[in-house]
């Protein structure tokens, strides 16, 4: 609750800076210190201190997952801005609205992550959706940018439409929004074609935000075209947030009919990781290569929903969530700091910006699942967690089969960075912020990768 | 002196230390000491292998265990030393002959760079070592042993000259044919540890025996294992079909196709025979087979050598024949005979190379007999002892190859059909004697063919060579006294001695004492009736080109042809098929092309991306419906 | 503690030596690293099997059931032992190379060395996984950077090779700790798993593909001609000495005793595709004109030949597959140390351009002499005990009899096919007149003979008393041999 | 009887409002039947009693936001037939689709376990004015509140898209 | 009335909606099409909720079940004309830039 409010304070007031403060750097201090008060007040309700007592009928409810995870998002973020707050006046003029849209983004962040009522993820999803329409076209000059966001938008709205309908029919069946409306089917009874037909069109709608395919066309094209720093945010914690609404929806409203969605969610993995996998290796450009492997990744975090509800599945998504989230962040940072997002655009990095390259290869060997690293022990969580249901063996060999796969791309970088030469590269300027939170990430990385009690420990006391 | 017996181990091991003195030294070394070091440590085995000797002869014999090489579980390979009567004889064979051998090298290998020299002594000394090992070990892993070291010491001594080329290609061929029968050696070993759990020969024969509870040998275990060995011997002593190495073999030093490629390594495999003689009188077929094998490369190398024209590839395919022969007494249960027949051919065979390495070493090189002749008058010594050689492998009494020949003509009575065995056996003996003395009359008699040079050039060897010649004259002359047969009113002492170790033979078809007088008095008088004829024909030698049959003969048969075209080649193609094809274009050009299938499927799939939105939205509904139809229709 | 502080040590010192600048104290510091782990590993050798020394466990990843938990048993003796001789010996012989960033080089030598160690000691599951993968980094890394001109490419499908086979274990490995009771990767959880024969063949097939890419056998090899031929010396050294014997332990630690039944069910399949290798390679070895590959081709010979023993399935076998794992990497590196010697002193490999280096080189022709012989296991050379009892295991193996004859035949073949390219190599490289290329090359360095040396020693005197070797072992195969296949291999069908 | 035909004339009237929209070449056109539209469901509200959204709907969505679209079309200057007739196998495709969806949704739920229940017609007082602001500044209060974030959010986003660079 | 007719006469609605989506070309008029579909959302969510009602006023009077439903659609309303201000300012910035509004001049992004 508390970082519910403070957010949407944080939005406010962020939008104000902008006219109050005419210095960027300014401007970016009080976001700073928002991201860090929003973490502070995240904390204190871990430890049990709500700041504001409202009456929420039930229709939101805070518990360890959804704390843990909501810190990662400000953790997450925090690291984000550290990053590329600087890069973010290149975009354009309306400097402080971004902080303060990213802070909206925040507070539907808090909403997708511990609604109780399908209203309340309803309006979360839009909360996010809709600065994110913005955020993408924010670089208005740039006809891609412009393009990236009128499809999102159009792509969106239609998956919003898609969503209703599932609530619609869901509140047919049931009568009320909460979520804890089916919480056990009796054995042997047959569930209700209309709470079916919901669930499905909720699962094609929550899929569109997760980008899982069939419904993850926008995803390479928004990201593609989205101005670089916003996509490393839409790609990482917003992802991260609509896949814990995922799992949370599923879990509360459709946990009894798991059997019944179970196969149609392998199918949704199979094809995503096919998709996501196969179409990354081709791709001449390194940011579009990431948007494939963003869908990719999701195709993995799947797993979580697919096994839904056990030990595994639960610590894998949050652990996951930090460890994509943090890789891609990084990843974007470093692309960010280059002109050229092609492959030949990372030639001889490592040669003439070692400590970015170094990190870069953390980052790239945490998406590709190598061991050691964070990225490594998430989706074998995921797996165990697949594994541990018993079902479908071949969709977890099916799946580190495109693991594999995704090596392929993922050291393409490496291989530019370290073993090509370059052609004279552009002078990267980094600063010292950028280059400790470079390396901070990096540590961070491998930190979970080696120990991830860290993080998961949170989740029980 | 019985404690002798203790220090057997010192006989292989001095020779190692002068090949271990002379390898690593062969820089620092002259080669006065090389030559020192390399005759004086064969001459101490020499001593003690006499010492040795009387000590089994007064009936001591001994087993010896070291260590054991290798103990896994219950199989348990110790290194051991068996020390009786046949081992003793061949130790003296070996250490005896070897060291007459190391004598003359000192003089024939002088003109060497001293490193090389010095490399050449540590090589004969390893031989000697391995040739050691190989008649000493007690069990079949240790005689194993020392049999691929005397196929390394060949190897490395017929491709001595190593800047040669042909030479070298004839050491590999020799090593990689020897490998062959090794193979089969190999796995007759590993036959005897599945039915006996060892591979100690006391422990081995003692389950062929019956001797052992729970442990026995079925009769067709017997047949595979004596088989596998008997492989094993053709590769080691240059039997059909893998006799085409040892002509080949005379690309080294002379001195050594005297000594490994005559008269001790190429044994080898007759005594492998001799020893495992009590298996193999358990199969009537592996006798068969190897009476028959023997008497055909008897035959065909007889036949070979008859064309000839190099002095060496003549004795080298005599050594071939008379190998054979031996095999033809193993096979016909003639142990006694095929052992006797070592040690007289040992001796004569021996003195025959060293003496053509004596007219090699005064034509400067030469090794064509067409481009000699006359030498007698400049060669005196070596031609008489060139002689004796010639009567003694001849078979002409009372000289050492009459009597172990005549045994092993005898034994063939005992096989089935035997007196088809004795005619062709009688034919080669004759086919022996024939090309021989041809050898004899072209090199020695006639007039000189060579160039003026050599001519200038031509002298006798020096004593270090003249001398071993001198003794191998000799002990060709009276070694056959050891082994007078029976009939003759002699004791057979050789068959004898080696009683407790070779069974005597039951004669099948025993012949009668006048008929097999009889027939020695036949083939002596063929046999000189053919030196007559060869005589007549080379007295003076003219060269002319060979035709017809002959120009077969003078090609071997065509064996090495045929062997590359059906065997060699084939192989090579099929090899080069497989990398060329199969490992780029099948196994690899699957793993590329799930590479390949990716990467195209990548550039497939991502035109379904088109960047149209009407698209992207056709295709979500398109997998709405169907994931509706899955749910609702098809997984109700 | 032993097994932690030969992680360890290699590990802090690969990491420190990033921060050194010049190169000769890079040089010596990887060099005294690598001894202090040999001094280490052969105390840790001389240990008997029960010592707490040799055992070590700390509380990790807890959650997931896993532990840090390392032990040095029978085959990780032998396995520390090799990898422990084989780093000093290769830093010595490989002394003379230039490399540019040779900090960065030693640091990931050393760094693949700790990841070796690590596979070698790990006696959890996932701790296992954990170093395969991290042992592999490193010299994807050497490989590429360092190595020919294809290098990127021939390296790159190495990795994700040697990668899909490591992910499918990482199933196998996910559902074998899904059956334990208490959900752990422990290998003792796993050794007392009872499991199904179906179940058996599925996890088989996900344990020996990673495996046999790693050893590799036939079909799986393509990528080792390729990836040793471009890769730098001194990693080669490593992939084909001790990388390989990754796949080895892997099916003698994780495979034989957890999956019996189906490692003798399917063991006929799994000799077959070795014994195939072992024609196959070899024939293509005699066809090779490149050195490396040559070596490469005749290393596929030599591990399949290894791979048929363990799944014959007795004593010997076993015994000889340990023996031979020390002997093939003391073996291999000398010929790759002596290749690379001539490659640097004549710029070529291909044997069709060298010839008469016996005459420059006489004790580089001795050396490499007895180590070729080595190679074709010469009887008193250390391969010759090691082969021995290979081959009689196969004849014993446990399955049918005309299928144990077949396979002893035809893997013998591959004893005559070695002798003939192995013998070729020397003829070709070392024999005949010098040329144009071959006449500038001297002798070996004072360094390079005390690597080889060594080498040689080792050949001898193991191949003299190859006992010492065996009974480090012994008590492990035995163990291995008789407590599980007979019992357990009996439920098959 | 009365509620049948009028629900029978006010869903023809939706269906083809909303058929003519999709049809419509010119884009005013469409606007004008998306507004025709949606009074027939506002229709429909009040026929369910949902007054206080009958109202809503015209006033907000017909009323604001349409005009809105017709503002934003008037200003691009689209009131004629602007879209040419190519991809016409696209269109094929996606009406194909569309039915398809329809066919399938229809199938699935015809026989839902809720297809013989009513719904109240021009009775009961819940979709009153008072009875809603009730609900909602008691219940809904919070959701009412994070839609004011929402609002926000879309302010500050028209700022960002419309402000000159 | 049977809440079966409002369910179809939704779906009708919905799919007209989609069919739109799926066939035009205009941003606008795709993005007023999404707008249909979102209306047929909420006849449906009134019309269930006066269904519940119904079911509810069986047992009490006084309820004001189904009430949630006509919030919902209020809800929905609310975030529509939100969507509408962003969507709008988003066609117009992209009219400004390519003088269209054209969906399939969209295709610098692809593959």
């Amino acid at each position: 609750m508390n970082a519910l409010i403070i957010s949407a304070v944080l939005g406010v007031v962020m939008m104000f800076s902008g006219i109050v403060l005419k210095q960027n750097s300014a401007v970016r201090s009080v976001a700073f210190a928002g991201i860090i008060i929003l973490l502070l007040v995240n904390s204190l309700e871990m430890c049990g201190t709500v700041l504001f007592k409202v009456d929420i009928n039930n229709l939101i409810a805070f518990n360890r997952f959804t704390l843990v995870f909501n810190s990662i998002a400000f953790g997450a973020t925090f690291i984000y801005l550290l990053l590329t707050a600087e890069d973010m006046e290149k975009v354009g003029k309306s400097y402080a609205e971004y902080f303060a849209l990213v802070f909206f983004v925040l507070c539907g962040v808090v909403l997708v992550t511990s609604f109780k009522s399908l209203l309340i993820l309803f309006l979360g999803i839009e909360i996010i959706t809709i600065p994110l329409y913005i955020l993408t076209g924010s670089d208005k000059r740039n006809l891609r940018s412009n393009e990236a966001s009128l499809k999102y938008f159009l792509l969106g709205s239609f998956s919003t439409g898609i969503m209703l309908m599932g609530i619609a029919l869901i509140y047919g069946h049931q009568g009320n929004f909460s979520t804890e409306g089916v919480s056990f089917l009796p054995e042997g009874v047959k569930p209700s074609v209309l709470l079916v037909a919901g669930m499905l069109l909720m699962l094609f709608a929550m899929a569109f935000k997760v980008s899982a395919v069939p419904f993850h066309f926008w995803t390479p094209d928004v990201y593609d075209g989205a101005p670089t720093v916003f996509t490393s945010f839409m790609a990482t914690i917003v992802k991260a947030a609509v896949f814990i609404a995922f799992i949370r929806l599923f879990e509360d409203s459709f946990g009894a009919l798991q059997s019944g969605w179970q196969f149609i969610v392998a199918l949704i993995i199979a094809a995503t990781l096919l998709v996501g996998n196969i179409t990354a290796v081709f791709q001449q450009s390194v940011k579009r290569m990431l948007a494939y492997s963003s869908i990719s990744q999701a195709g993995f975090m799947l797993f979580a929903l697919f096994a839904l509800n056990t030990v595994d599945a639960k610590e894998g998504i949050i652990l996951y969530a930090a460890a994509y989230s943090l890789a891609t962040i990084g990843i974007f940072a470093v692309l960010n700091k280059l002109g050229d997002y092609s492959y030949e655009g990372f030639n001889g990095l490592s040669k003439e910006q070692p400590l970015l390259a170094g990190t870069a290869v953390v980052f790239l060997l945490s998406l590709a699942g190598i061991p050691l690293t964070a990225g490594f022990l998430s989706k074998f969580y995921m797996l165990k967690a697949a594994l541990g249901t018993g079902k479908y063996l071949w969709l977890v060999i099916f799946a580190v089969l495109m693991a594999a796969v995704s090596v392929y791309y993922y050291f393409r970088v490496i291989q530019a960075m370290y073993f090509k030469d370059s052609k004279a590269q552009v002078p990267v300027s980094a600063s010292a912020y950028y280059k400790v939170g470079l390396v901070l990430v990096a540590f961070l990385i491998i930190l979970l990768g080696v120990y991830p009690e860290v993080l998961l420990s949170w989740l029980y006391f | 002196m019985k404690n002798v017996l203790q220090i057997v181990y010192l006989i292989p091991l001095i020779p190692l230390i002068g090949f271990l003195i002379n390898g690593l030294g062969r820089k620092y070394l002259s080669k006065t000491l090389i030559g020192l070091i390399g005759c004086g440590t064969v001459l101490a085995s020499f001593i003690l292998s006499i010492w040795v000797f009387i000590q089994v002869k007064e009936g001591n014999v001994h087993t010896a265990h070291y260590f054991n090489f290798i103990s896994v579980g219950d199989l348990k390979i110790p290194f051991a030393f068996k020390i009786d009567q046949l081992s003793s004889l061949f130790l003296l064979i070996i250490t005896g002959v070897g060291f007459l051998i190391h004598v003359y090298s000192t003089a024939y290998m002088h003109n060497e760079k001293t490193d090389h020299y010095g490399r050449y002594f540590s090589y004969l000394n390893l031989f000697i070592f391995s040739m050691l090992l190989l008649v000493m070990g007690a069990n079949y892993v240790i005689m194993f042993i020392g049999w691929e070291g005397v196929g390394l010491c060949s190897y490395l001594l017929i491709g001595y000259w190593f800047k040669n080329t042909e030479y070298n290609k004839a050491a590999n061929k020799a090593f990689i044919m020897n490998r062959i029968g090794d193979l089969a050696f190999l796995i007759a070993i590993f036959w005897i540890i599945v039915r006996v759990g060892g591979v100690n020969f006391d422990d081995v024969f003692a389950v062929a025996k019956g001797e052992v509870q729970n442990r026995r040998f079925t009769p067709a275990d017997i047949t595979i294992i004596t088989m596998l060995l008997f492989i094993g011997a053709t590769g080691k002593s240059a039997q059909i079909p893998l006799y085409t190495w040892l002509p080949d073999a005379m690309a080294g030093p002379t001195p050594v196709s005297a000594l490994i490629h005559a008269a001790t390594m190429v044994t080898a495999g007759i005594y492998m025979i001799a020893r495992s003689n009590v298996l193999y009188s358990l199969s009537h077929t592996t006798m068969t087979v190897v009476a028959i094998v023997g008497l055909a490369t008897a035959l065909l190398a007889a036949t070979i050598a008859l064309k000839q024209n190099d002095i060496k590839k003549v004795l080298a395919y005599s050594t071939v024949s008379q190998l054979g022969f031996m095999f033809l007494a193993l096979g016909s249960g003639a142990y006694v005979a095929a052992v006797f027949h070592v040690m007289t051919h040992a001796f004569f065979k021996a003195l025959l190379f060293l003496g053509s390495g004596s007219v090699i070493h005064a034509m400067g090189g030469e090794q064509d007999i067409r481009n000699m002749g006359g030498l007698s008058k400049k060669l005196k010594t070596t031609y008489w002892t060139f002689l004796i050689g010639c009567i003694a492998i001849a078979g002409i009494p009372p000289l050492s190859g009459f009597f172990s020949k005549d045994a092993i003509l005898i034994s063939t009575f005992n096989l089935k059909f035997g007196i088809v065995f004795y005619v062709i056996a009688g034919l080669t003996a004759l086919l022996t004697a024939y090309y021989m003395f041809r050898l004899l009359f072209v090199t020695f008699n006639g007039s000189f063919r060579g160039t003026e040079e050599q001519k200038h050039h031509l002298h006798e060897s020096p004593i270090a060579m003249t001398l071993p010649l001198i003794v191998l004259a000799f002990l060709s002359v009276v070694g056959g006294l050891v082994g007078i047969p029976e009939v003759l009113k002699g004791n057979d002492l050789i068959g004898k001695f080696l009683s407790p170790v070779i069974s005597p033979v039951k004669h099948a078809h025993d012949i009668a004492h006048s008929t097999e007088i009889l027939l020695m008095i036949i083939i002596s008088v063929l046999v000189l009736v053919v030196i007559g004829f060869a005589w007549a024909r080379f007295k003076n030698y003219r060269h002319k080109e060979e035709t017809g049959f002959g120009k077969v003969l003078e090609n071997k048969w065509y064996v090495d042809e045929l062997y590359e075209k059906i065997i060699v080649q084939p192989l090579h193609n099929f090899g080069g098929f497989l990398k060329n094809v199969i490992d780029t274009k099948v196994v690899d050009g699957l793993v590329n092309g799930a590479g390949r299938v990716i990467n195209y499927g990548s550039r497939q799939l991502r035109l379904l991306q088109s960047g149209q939105v009407g698209i992207y939205v056709l295709l979500m509904i398109v997998g709405m419906v169907f994931f509706f139809v899955i749910q609702f229709f098809i997984r109700k | 503690m032993i097994p932690v502080l030969l992680i360890i040590i290699p590990l802090l010192a690969g990491v420190i030596t990033f921060f050194f600048r010049n190169d000769k104290i890079v040089r010596s510091w990887g060099l005294l690293t690598s001894l202090v782990i040999l001094a280490l590993s052969v105390y840790g050798v001389s240990l008997s099997g029960d010592s707490s020394l040799l055992t070590a466990k700390a509380d990790w990843l807890q959650s997931l059931g896993s532990s840090f938990f390392v032990r040095i048993d029978g085959v990780g003796k032998i396995l520390t032992l090799l990898t422990a001789v084989s780093f000093p010996i290769i830093f010595t012989g490989t002394w003379n190379s230039q490399y540019k960033k040779p900090n960065s080089f030693y640091a990931l030598m050393l760094l693949g060395q700790a990841g070796l160690m690590g596979v070698f000691v790990a006696a959890d599951a996932l701790l296992f996984y954990f170093f395969w993968e991290l042992a592999l980094i490193p010299m994807y890394f050497i490989a590429s950077i360092w190595g020919g001109e294809k290098r990127i490419r021939v390296t790159f499908k190495f990795f994700i090779y040697t990668f899909i086979g490591s992910v499918l274990m990482l199933v196998g490995i996910l559902i074998l700790q899904s059956k334990t009771g208490n959900h752990s990767f422990s290998i003792q959880a796993f050794n007392s798993l009872q499991l199904t024969n179906k179940e058996q063949s599925w996890l088989f097939w996900l344990f020996f593909v990673a495996f046999a890419v790693k050893m590799p056998i036939f079909p799986f090899h393509t990528w080792q001609p390729d990836t040793y031929e471009q890769s730098p010396s001194a990693a080669t050294m490593v992939m084909s000495g001790i990388m390989v014997k990754m796949g080895l332990l892997g099916v003698i630690r994780w495979v034989m005793p957890i999956m019996p039944g189906a490692f003798h069910s399917w063991g006929d399949v799994a000799m077959s595709m070795s014994v195939i290798g072992i024609v196959y390679a070899s024939l293509i070895a005699i066809r090779q004109d490149d050195l490396k590959r040559l070596i490469a081709f005749s290393s596929i010979a030599h591990i399949g030949l290894m791979n048929m023993a363990l799944f014959a399935e007795n004593l010997s076998g076993v015994q000889g597959v340990m023996l031979q794992m020390f002997n093939h990497g003391i073996n291999i590196i000398g010929l790759w140390i002596i290749v690379e010697i001539i490659e640097r002193k004549t710029g070529s490999r291909r044997m069709s351009e060298l010839g008469g280096l016996a005459q420059k080189a006489p004790s580089m022709a001795i050396f490499f002499v007895v180590i070729a012989l080595a190679n074709i296991a010469l009887p008193l050379t250390n391969a010759f005990p090691g082969e021995f009892l290979m081959f009689n295991s196969l004849l014993t193996a446990r399955t049918t009899q005309l299928y144990a004859i077949l396979f002893t035949v035809f893997a013998g073949l591959g004893i005559i096919l070695g002798a003939v390219y192995t013998l070729n190599m020397i003829r070709k490289t070392f024999y005949g007149e010098t040329n144009a290329v071959t006449a500038v090359v001297s002798d070996l360095s004072i360094n390079e003979k005390i690597a080889l040396s060594v080498i040689v020693g080792l050949i001898i005197v193991i191949g003299i008393y190859p006992q010492f070797i065996l009974d480090i072992t012994n008590n492990f195969s035995e163990t291995l041999a008789n407590k599980r296949f007979i019992p357990q291999a009996i439920i098959t069908k | 009887m009365v509620t049948q035909v009028l629900f029978w004339i006010l869903s023809v009237w939706a269906i083809f409002s909303a058929l003519m929209v999709i049809t419509s070449k010119n884009p005013v056109y469409s606007v004008l039947w998306l507004i025709s539209t949606f009074f027939a469901i506002s229709g429909h509200y009040i026929m369910l009693n949902a007054q206080f959204l009958a109202i809503v709907n015209i006033i907000v969505y017909a009323g604001a936001i349409m005009v809105l679209f017709l503002f934003v079309i008037m200003l691009m200057n689209m009131n004629k037939e602007s879209e040419p007739q190519k991809y016409k196998w696209l269109k094929m495709a996606g009406t194909v689709a569309g039915g398809c969806l329809l066919l399938v949704l229809v199938a699935a739920l015809k026989d839902s376990d809720i297809r013989n229940q009513q719904a109240l017609v021009n009775e009961g007082n819940i979709g009153l004015i008072k009875n809603l602001g009730k609900e909602l500044f008691t219940t809904y209060v919070v959701p009412f509140e994070i839609s004011s974030v929402l609002f926000l959010t879309a302010m500050v986003g028209a700022v960002v898209i419309g402000k000159k660079e | 009335m049977p809440v079966n007719y409002y369910i179809f006469l939704s779906l009708a609605l919905f799919s007209i909606g989609i069919v739109g989506v799926l066939t035009r070309r205009n941003a606008i008029i795709i993005f007023m099409c999404i707008e249909l579909m979102l209306n047929a959302v909420n006849l449906l969510l009134v019309a269930f909720s006066k269904m519940h009602h119904l079911k509810a006023l069986a047992a009490d009077a006084a309820t004001t079940a189904g009430s949630d439903g006509q919030l919902f659609v209020f809800f929905i309303m609310v975030v529509a004309a939100a969507e509408v201000s962003v969507g709008l300012a988003i066609i117009v910035m992209m009219y400004r830039n390519v003088h269209s509004v054209d969906v399939n001049f969209l295709n610098r992004l692809k593959h």
